[in-house]
């Protein structure tokens, strides 16, 4: 981290290959949905996304060069809407298991 | 001593200079102003309750009337008094100068929270002019969606724009900790109430917008039908719940952590002793918000969630227990060869330690599983949440009233009056709520309008209690406000208390300090027997 | 009682006082109650991420519905999946995704002091996302035509290649996902308002010249926004517009 | 519970000692650390009390020791409450396979209850003393709560879903039903009566009642009246899926999935019909969505448990 806060100048050149990176990954969500890969499907297509996702987050918006701070605020953040899934799920994905109606 | 200085309440002088403030001192006063209102009005439902409960029968309001004034006394009181009660007011006003800073990170943002804030106020009031609503503050689906037929769209509105001012606060706090610190306080010489500040601001960023999104989504049910918890189309009532509680829990410690915060201060203050593990109280905090988040099931065990996730949130619910012991335990041990002094605020920090025990260990009843089945949504539930937010919150909230009032206002109160009070609304609440817990066993149901005749006796002592609860209320308000016009004029540093608060005048210059603080000591660091008393 | 508290007074002081800030020459955009431009500029970086994860809980409250509901009815979620239009909204994707490079050259101009590319980038920005939006318009209109909005008029039809529009049955649950799909995407496209009118704000700024390389705090943390907002359609499109779409079938 | 202040409900049924035992031992273990903290916290008050007005006090910071202890001990305590807890609800989820089915839909602002013999009542519940009596709850609009303190069960009625709730009553007499979920204006009307009798007499009372045929009756004339007959034959030359012996079988889905065919699912094929469709089959069965009732689904339910492959009978 640099002591301005500033993060360095990123050259032009990273932008466009970022930029281009995200287009072949909109292209290859769309191949891959246009096959059929069974159960893997929605990992596949989630797996690019977040590989999309991270390179908006770690570059456009300048996480790689953040300070440590942000990123525990950025990886917090997911933490959390794991913790939303996560204990939200425990219930619906464990609602047969009894063999009761309502337990 | 003080009475010559220039001080934040008197200049800029004026009513357009008031609105228009960015200081976080003056937007704490006039949340407190806006929700002491509320507070009043919310009581005031509570009054109305308690009077139907009085005789078995319905006999003084209709039920629809009975079903809104509990709707809307639980609605006011959660959303537009507990919540910002003591982060928006104490907190907004005693955040940046215990930090060292002149002023919160975001002073627009600051005055944008309670501009927020009062328009949600505003809705609500309209809201109620409109006839209120009859859902309870919980919202549940369908009946909120599908079956009320009162004004839920306009009170969500209004409840979402309060949540927002509650974000702004919250995130004003973290940055504020994080990057305003005066140089040399370092994160473990910062006040205790700091700590809790900051973990009730973790809480309000990161469930406040869940909530929002669902009452939003409830709304849309109702106006748009792009119902998404509507069974008839297959949608899940119980997928409310989850979301709901994912905010409506840990929102529980939004209201009692700043309170345990307010608590570790006083303590250190009263006992001139610095705070029995520090480090533990400051990690119970963080734990205690933590924690809050994986524990919303437990409202569900009767709600046909699955047994096993029953069981997960039952046992890490469990554990909360522990954060909030280890405080309650290190509280006690702070007395221990302390140098107390019995003055009011003493008073309020003991009757909080009292209430919140009893509010706290009752939570283990509801957290049992099996013995829930017998308690879930009768009284038992509402005494136990009344004893954490009206015993715990609201009674530290006025013992840190007490404690900071003369930096607030630059008066002091009538101690007398004070000591008077903090007895009868500990009294008073006792002989309120404890009589619920024996209700909620013999099974009372929550929100009932009439009830068997055999549970009148606990109910007449229940609102009795009421009675004197509100005279101790009233009584504190009465002298407060006297206190404003009246009041001795108080000095710098009343109580000869540590802090960075006490070493500015009374009440605090605008800009907090006159010269920019430099801490070199840990908090609380009280030395034995004048070995560093220098007459100021 | 009052003297004795006035003896008090003081007498414990945990301070030193300090008033070397005094003398620094202040930045005309640096607030008073900073110490310098860098806790200027970390504190509304810090801010704005803060804001921005309360922005992921927001729409994880609706991503949970998702994921349950989905649980729930995924032959309902495929077949409902297959009524929405994947060539527009894979356009939108790709619109969003220029209009995040344009967002960054413009805080690049920004960062090197360049008016004319800040400028330049930010009105791109701006078409690009008023275009999502307008595409979003005819998507939106397709789906009132198709009676695919839930509700009393719910009445599903399928657009046949030679124009003619045929009852379609969807499966219990489908009126759960088009809810989500109108929510979901309406919510973002709320948010693609407010960062278009964020950017509106950031032209005039940049206009008026009021960016340099020391201060640009502004447009970097609006840009941090319109990122997030690209990020959430992301996720929206596979998750939506995908899910058993494949060509000719 | 004559006494003019009541503590507790009346006990009556097979887990009311035990829960009462778990409530006691809870309010023991609290009682123990609220009485410590408060003397604790009043003597340390006084004995300490501010002497001179420059005092302050010993400078203690802490001891790890004891932060250890007050951290070990509510933590084994609480777990032992969770295990007891969670075992006790785990027994109270599971319904005893002998017990009879009772069925109880709530409707604002009313309890409709179905006895298996076809008996109906409403806000009243007559049960035979020591029988397990095993309730299925269903909703006909928001969510109710079916409570009987007495007997120290209570289960949300939720609307979409059937829940269960089962107890055997020991005493007898008769007890509140509540309704404890709000639920409108008149939720507290809502409130209902438990008739415990001898099994003698409650064979009278059913003898007496009015009854227009048992829940399976009632099922079996639905299920021909709404022609469910001419797609689920008793072989599998139906256009739809033999229900014979389906229930509480494992049922394989067109994507391949397999679920366990319990009450929710029967249900939800029944008003939901293209949500869960079985491996070979059409989407073709109309959705039954606004057409049934909450007691006709639980009537036609019941109907399709008691269809068992007739094994015994063949050979």
């Amino acid at each position: 981290m640099s002591s301005s806060g500033h993060a360095p100048i990123t050259p032009v050149g990273t932008y466009i290959m970022v930029f281009v990176a995200l287009l072949i990954g909109t292209g290859l969500t769309v191949f891959a949905a246009s096959r059929d890969f069974g159960a893997l499907n929605t990992p596949i297509a989630l797996g690019i996304a977040v590989t999309k996702a991270s390179l908006v987050c770690l570059i456009f918006m300048g996480v790689r060069y953040n300070t440590p701070l942000t990123k525990v605020v950025v990886v917090s953040g997911l933490l959390w809407l794991l913790i939303l899934f996560g204990l939200g799920l425990n219930d619906y994905l464990t609602r047969s298991w009894m063999g009761v109606p309502g337990r | 001593m003080t009475q010559e200085r220039h001080s934040y309440l008197d200049e800029p002088y004026g009513l357009k200079a008031w609105l228009l403030t960015r200081d976080h001192k003056r937007i704490a006063m006039l949340y407190l102003v806006s929700i002491t209102f509320f507070f009043m009005l919310g009581g005031l439902f509570a009054a109305g309750i308690r009077l139907e409960l009085l005789t078995p029968k319905g006999d003084i309001w209709t039920a629809d009337t009975y079903n809104k004034l509990f709707s809307m006394h639980g609605v006011i009181m959660v959303f537009f008094f507990l919540v910002p009660s003591i982060p928006a007011t104490l907190g907004n006003f005693l955040m940046p100068i215990m930090c060292g800073a002149k002023d919160l990170a975001f002073p627009r943002i600051n005055l944008l929270s309670w501009y927020l804030y009062v328009i949600g106020g505003i809705i609500a009031l309209v809201v109620l002019a409109m006839g209120g609503i009859d859902t309870g503050w919980t919202f549940y689906t369908p009946y909120s969606s599908l079956s009320s037929n009162t004004n839920v769209t306009l009170a969500i509105v209004g409840v979402f724009v309060a949540g927002f001012s509650s974000i702004l606060t919250g995130f004003n706090f973290i940055v504020t900790v994080h990057r305003m610190r005066a140089p040399g306080l370092t994160w473990f010489r910062l006040p205790l109430f700091v700590w809790a500040q900051y973990a009730t601001s973790l809480v309000m960023i990161l469930g406040t917008p869940v909530v929002a999104i669902t009452l939003t989504l409830v709304a849309v049910e109702r106006s748009l039908h792009l119902g998404i918890f509507d069974p008839k189309l297959g949608g899940d009532p119980v997928l409310f719940q989850h979301l709901f509680w994912f905010y409506s829990h840990p929102a529980v410690y939004i209201m009692i952590l700043p309170g345990m915060g307010v608590v570790s201060e006083l303590v250190a203050a009263m006992a001139r002793k610095a705070i029995f593990g520090y480090g533990f109280v400051a990690a119970s905090s963080l734990a205690i918000a933590i924690l809050g988040f994986l524990v919303w099931g437990h409202h569900l065990f009767v709600s046909s969630q699955s047994v096993y996730a029953g069981m997960v949130f039952s046992i890490i619910t469990m554990l909360v227990a522990v954060p909030s012991a280890v405080k309650t335990f290190n509280w006690a041990a702070t007395l221990y060869k302390g140098s107390i002094s019995w003055e009011s605020p003493t008073f309020y920090i003991v009757g909080f330690m009292g209430l919140f025990l009893i509010g706290g260990l009752t939570g283990l009843f509801l957290a049992t599983m099996g013995l829930d089945i017998a308690l879930h949504d009768t009284y038992f539930v509402v005494a136990h949440f009344h004893y954490i937010m009206v015993g715990g919150a609201i009674m530290a909230f006025l013992g840190g009233l007490h404690f900071w009032w003369p930096k607030m206002t630059g008066r002091m109160y009538n101690e007398a009056l004070a000591k008077t009070s903090a007895v009868l609304v500990f009294v008073g609440f006792n002989f309120t709520f404890f009589p619920q817990f024996i209700l909620g066993y013999l099974g009372m149901p929550r929100r009932y309008y009439s009830y068997p005749d055999e549970l009148q006796v606990w109910n007449v002592l229940s609102s009795a209690g009421a009675s004197v609860l509100g005279l101790g209320y009233t009584l504190t308000f009465c002298y407060l406000v006297y206190s404003l016009f009246k009041g001795e004029l108080a000095p710098a540093n009343p109580w000869g208390a540590k802090g960075l608060e006490w070493t500015t005048s009374s009440p605090p210059p605008t800009f907090n300090f006159d010269t920019d603080p430099i801490v070199t000591e840990p908090a609380y660091d009280y030395k034995p027997h004048g070995t560093e008393v220098t007459v100021g | 009682m009052a003297d004795v508290r006035q003896t008090r007074a003081g007498a414990v002081s945990p301070v030193a006082h300090a008033s070397a800030h005094a003398e620094h020459a202040h930045h005309p955009r640096q607030q008073h109650h900073f110490y310098s431009m860098e806790q200027q500029l970390e504190a509304s970086i810090l801010g704005m991420w803060i804001f921005l994860v309360t922005e992921i809980m927001f729409f994880g409250g609706l991503f949970m519905a998702y994921l349950v509901y989905r649980h729930m009815y995924p032959l309902a979620w495929t077949e409902s999946s297959h009524e929405l239009n994947v060539i527009l909204g894979g356009t939108n994707t790709a619109v969003l995704i220029c209009s995040s490079l344009t967002m960054v050259l413009a805080v690049r101009s920004a960062q090197i002091g360049s008016r004319k590319g800040q400028i330049v980038n930010l009105i791109l920005t701006i078409m690009l996302g008023s275009t999502f939006l307008v595409i979003k318009y005819f998507e939106y209109k397709a789906k009132f035509e198709h009676g695919l909005v839930p509700g009393p008029h719910f009445d599903p039809h399928e657009l046949l290649p030679n124009g003619s529009l045929v009852p379609l049955a969807l499966p219990q649950g489908s009126q759960i996902f088009f809810s989500l799909y109108f929510i979901m995407t309406g919510i973002h496209a709320l948010h693609m308002v407010v960062g278009i009118g964020l950017m509106l704000v950031m032209l005039v700024f940049a206009w008026q010249g009021r960016f340099t390389p020391d201060y640009y705090n502004p447009i970097e943390v609006s840009g941090l926004y319109w990122h997030f907002v690209d990020i959430v359609w992301i996720f929206l499109f596979p998750l939506l517009y995908l899910l058993g779409y494949h060509f000719g079938v | 519970m004559s006494s003019s202040f009541p503590l507790f409900p009346p006990s009556a049924s097979s887990v009311s000692t035990e829960m009462d035992l778990l409530y006691l031992f809870i309010i023991a273990v609290c009682a123990f650390f609220t009485i410590l903290v408060v003397a604790l916290v009043v003597y340390f008050t006084l004995k300490y009390k501010r002497q001179h007005d420059t005092d302050v006090g010993e400078p203690i910071h802490g001891s790890i020791a004891l932060e250890l202890t007050w951290t070990i001990i509510p933590l084994i305590l609480s777990l032992v409450m969770f295990g007891w807890g969670a075992s006790l609800f785990y027994r109270l989820s599971r319904p005893p396979a002998d017990a009879m089915d009772v069925m109880v839909v709530g409707k604002q602002w009313m309890w409709k209850i179905q006895h298996p013999e076809g008996v109906r009542e409403i806000n009243e519940l007559h049960v035979p003393l020591g029988r397990n009596v095993r309730i299925t709850l269903g909703s006909e609009d928001v969510i109710h709560d079916f409570a009987i303190p007495a007997f120290r069960v209570k289960m949300d009625a939720v609307p979409g879903k059937f829940t269960t709730l089962w107890f055997n009553a020991t005493e007898l007499g008769t007890f509140h039903i509540y309704c404890q979920q709000y639920c409108g204006t008149r939720h507290s009307g809502m409130m209902g009566a438990v008739v415990v009798m001898t099994p003698q007499d409650y064979e009278a009372w059913l003898a007496g009642g009015r009854s227009t045929g048992t829940a399976v009756q009632n099922g079996e004339r639905l299920f021909a009246d709404l022609s469910c007959i001419t797609c689920h034959k008793a072989d599998s030359t139906g256009r739809g899926p033999t229900l014979i012996g389906v229930y509480n079988s494992r049922v394989t889905l067109a994507d391949g999935r397999t679920v366990v065919a319990d009450e929710n699912y029967l249900r939800e094929s029944i008003m939901n019909s293209q949500a869960k469709v079985v491996q070979g089959y059409q989407p073709i069965m109309p959705v039954f969505q606004t057409q049934i009732s909450e007691e006709n689904l639980m009537q036609l339910v019941a109907y399709i448990k008691s269809l068992k492959p007739a094994e015994k009978k063949q050979p």
